[in-house]
């Protein structure tokens, strides 16, 4: 019924140089870690890499970094992984920093067909550069606008064949937000189960949005 | 025509039955588009969302086996089928609008050549509200609307609707028991009709100008 | 550690004339009818509600209204209870329709110190008057504002002792949304348990977000 | 002056500590803000939140007894209290913004006598990023900054902060070695002083300017 599973050859010729693409994770928990290898296999070049932070050097999408595969991060933090400090200085990588609440709700926004949110964070500050600011009953927010993939590379704890996911613990954090707002989104089981083995009010995000699950263990 | 309501109905619901492929999310709105479930061609698998927080809705829970924490989005006890999971409502509508539904399926007070909808007003006499309708509408990725062709022997689908719109330009096919049709930027197109009907006959029941190509006309496949 | 257990009489000491209450549920399915009791006992008047729908006459919150406790409701949906609309017609209820995406949308806004977001809903329609309309890259939005009570009256399936709420099925809809949107909580626990009895993924309402518990089969 | 920095970072977090009252839901930011956790009364239930996704977390993980599954805000394996609970980076940003986290602690690289604060980028220098702060100082409903009085003798509490902002008019409170200073729309104003201090030495390091009420001045309670 649900034929969703597929292998490193198939991922590896979805991956294009130039693409946008998300990656879950927050400081390297609940990162994909299996499929960033793919990337790295690959060796596509000139990715805009959207995330919560570029994780480590040498862990996390912070191996992508290294490896010079990356022209543009956008995230909320760099401070774990100095290569990133370094390739910016040197003006090899272009680092846009977002208010880590703003990153994800333009995530959300983008994933959810509303067209932009306003938010208090970041008001006074560099951050409203270019933007446009809204004053309600004398309250200033500044006016943030969706944002979105062409892919989104997740991690799941649990996933079933139908693509259903849970995430343990705090592995959870960007990645249900990421599954919402790409064009192809690949989840990488850490546990591959049957249909109707995850309580279905566990299910933090839904089977349609996933579009092709990696099980390395079934590699 | 088709004088008998529930022959036309049948015909609605198993034409628009035949439009999802296999695992697409579909929203199907109550009444006469919930009966699309009952023809659902048997190897396709079409997942069905419900907007008070279902994603896999299976049939409607038999007598006395309801559980009264499962609902529909028409506060029915249904059940679940094992794919199945539960959410919230903003998360509901974070689906709907964000384009993560395939197909909506809804009825109409009218409908009109340029894709507009009315059905959830007529001022001063039926306000249910809009519900769920609004942002399904502009949110899903195909729009489709079922309706009888006519109502007291005027027609549906309209030149213009005259009621408070549910939303503007957004209809993508309009199924009736005579017929089929596809909305467009150049136009409504007459795109198939009931083998038991004629375009004449269509063409006297309906008040919106619609287009006939020849040679994409077919037969609405209802069999 | 945690004192949040509350009786019939406590709540109804905090119910007011005049308040502005949330109350969870979707055509009463989640709701909290033993709170509702509560309410329809104290007789409190003029009451405004925010709530998905107005249920049935003679359940869901829909009993408030034909008691005639209720002078305006902000809701999506009347069409299960004629008496909202005998009521609305007739002048004695005022009834402000709200797409029901945006409205749960303005609840979520308002927990979340948002100050507004852009959606596609409504525009075209009656919706959008007296409302500002921008448009981004050629496509209209209407700005939607956050929506807050003072009162929040929800509905929990599971509820521990330190407020964690599980929701079963489509028991959640509104309530998650609802408990992170008003100044005061009151959870109607359908059971309640110890803490630790919840498994920490399956939380929907984290405990911080609920004032009192109460647990009607305790009484 | 207090020259042993561990001493002095002590004091700051023993203070700081005694602010919060039971059940109160507290995010510490990495660094000193961390210290804090050692201090809390035993009679006061500090519920802590950590951005990424945790509401009741506990100490650091033992040794070779972690979970990878379980880190905190900067990347650490920690654990989680029996009454814990987990969810998504927006949910948990909505719960900063929407005052809905009753302290924040944060370090600062400069912090104003108007409550602004500076902790996030050296232009040219050091570049972390502002991460999570941003949001929870302007979503938190008190902003408690932790910071060394002085930092190579340069007053780190200034008339105006000089370095890009995190924000603007946020701070509610400055917890040094020496001081605890309310800000307020009046002005800074001198609430503490470190017994083994005096106002002199403080106005001494103090760029910032700042009022001293005597009747309401009191000793910081640290033993």
């Amino acid at each position: 019924m649900f034929n969703k599973i597929i292998s490193k050859e198939e991922i590896s010729d979805l991956l294009k140089d130039d693409m946008t693409i998300m990656i879950g994770g927050f400081i390297a928990c609940g990162t994909p870690e299996r499929l960033i290898d793919i990337v790295l296999e690959k060796g596509v070049k000139n990715l805009t890499i959207i995330a919560n932070d570029t994780a480590f050097s040498d862990r996390g999408l912070g191996r992508l970094i290294t490896l010079r595969q990356v022209s543009h991060v956008i995230v909320s933090h760099i401070g774990t992984n100095p290569e990133t400090g370094r390739q910016m200085f040197e003006g090899d990588l272009k680092v846009d920093l977002v208010p880590q609440g703003t990153l994800v709700e333009r995530i959300r926004c983008g994933g959810s067909g509303l067209g932009g949110f306003l938010t208090p964070t970041g008001v006074g500050t560099i951050v409203e550069e270019g933007k446009q600011k809204i004053t309600i009953d004398g309250v200033d927010y500044l006016l943030e606008m969706p944002i979105r993939a062409e892919l989104a590379l997740i991690y799941g704890s649990i996933v079933d064949k139908a693509g259903n996911v849970v995430y343990n613990a705090t592995t959870r954090n960007f990645n249900p937000l990421m599954a919402m707002a790409a064009d192809t989104v690949i989840v990488e089981a850490q546990k591959l189960v049957d249909i109707g083995e995850i309580q279905p009010e566990l299910v933090m995000t839904p089977s349609p949005l996933i579009t092709h699950i990696y099980a390395p263990e079934k590699q | 025509m088709i004088e008998d309501v529930n022959l036309a109905k049948t015909i609605i619901a198993k034409r628009i039955a035949r439009e999802f492929k296999n695992n697409q999310l579909v929203n199907l709105g109550i009444g006469l588009p919930t009966m699309v479930t009952n023809y659902i061609p048997k190897d396709i698998n079409v997942i069905f969302q419900s907007e008070n927080g279902i994603i896999g809705m299976g049939p409607v829970a038999e007598l006395a086996k309801e559980n009264r924490e499962i609902t529909n989005a028409g506060g029915a006890y249904v059940t679940v089928m094992p794919y199945g999971c539960y959410f919230d409502s903003a998360t509901s509508f974070a689906l709907i609008r964000g384009k993560h539904v395939e197909y909506t399926v809804l009825g109409a007070l009218e409908v009109d050549q340029e894709g507009s909808l009315s059905n959830w007003i007529i001022p001063g006499k039926k306000v249910p509200g809009m519900g769920g309708a609004m942002d399904l509408v502009v949110g899903a990725k195909n729009v489709i609307v079922s309706t009888l062709h006519t109502e007291r022997g005027r027609s549906k689908i309209l030149k213009k609707c005259k009621l408070p719109l549910t939303a503007k330009h957004v209809v993508n096919m309009i199924v009736t028991e005579l017929a089929v049709f596809k909305v467009t930027s150049g136009g409504l197109f007459l795109s198939e009709y009931n083998k038991d009907s004629s375009i004449e006959e269509i063409r006297a029941n309906t008040e919106a100008d619609f287009i006939v190509v020849e040679e994409d006309l077919k037969v609405m496949d209802i069999d």
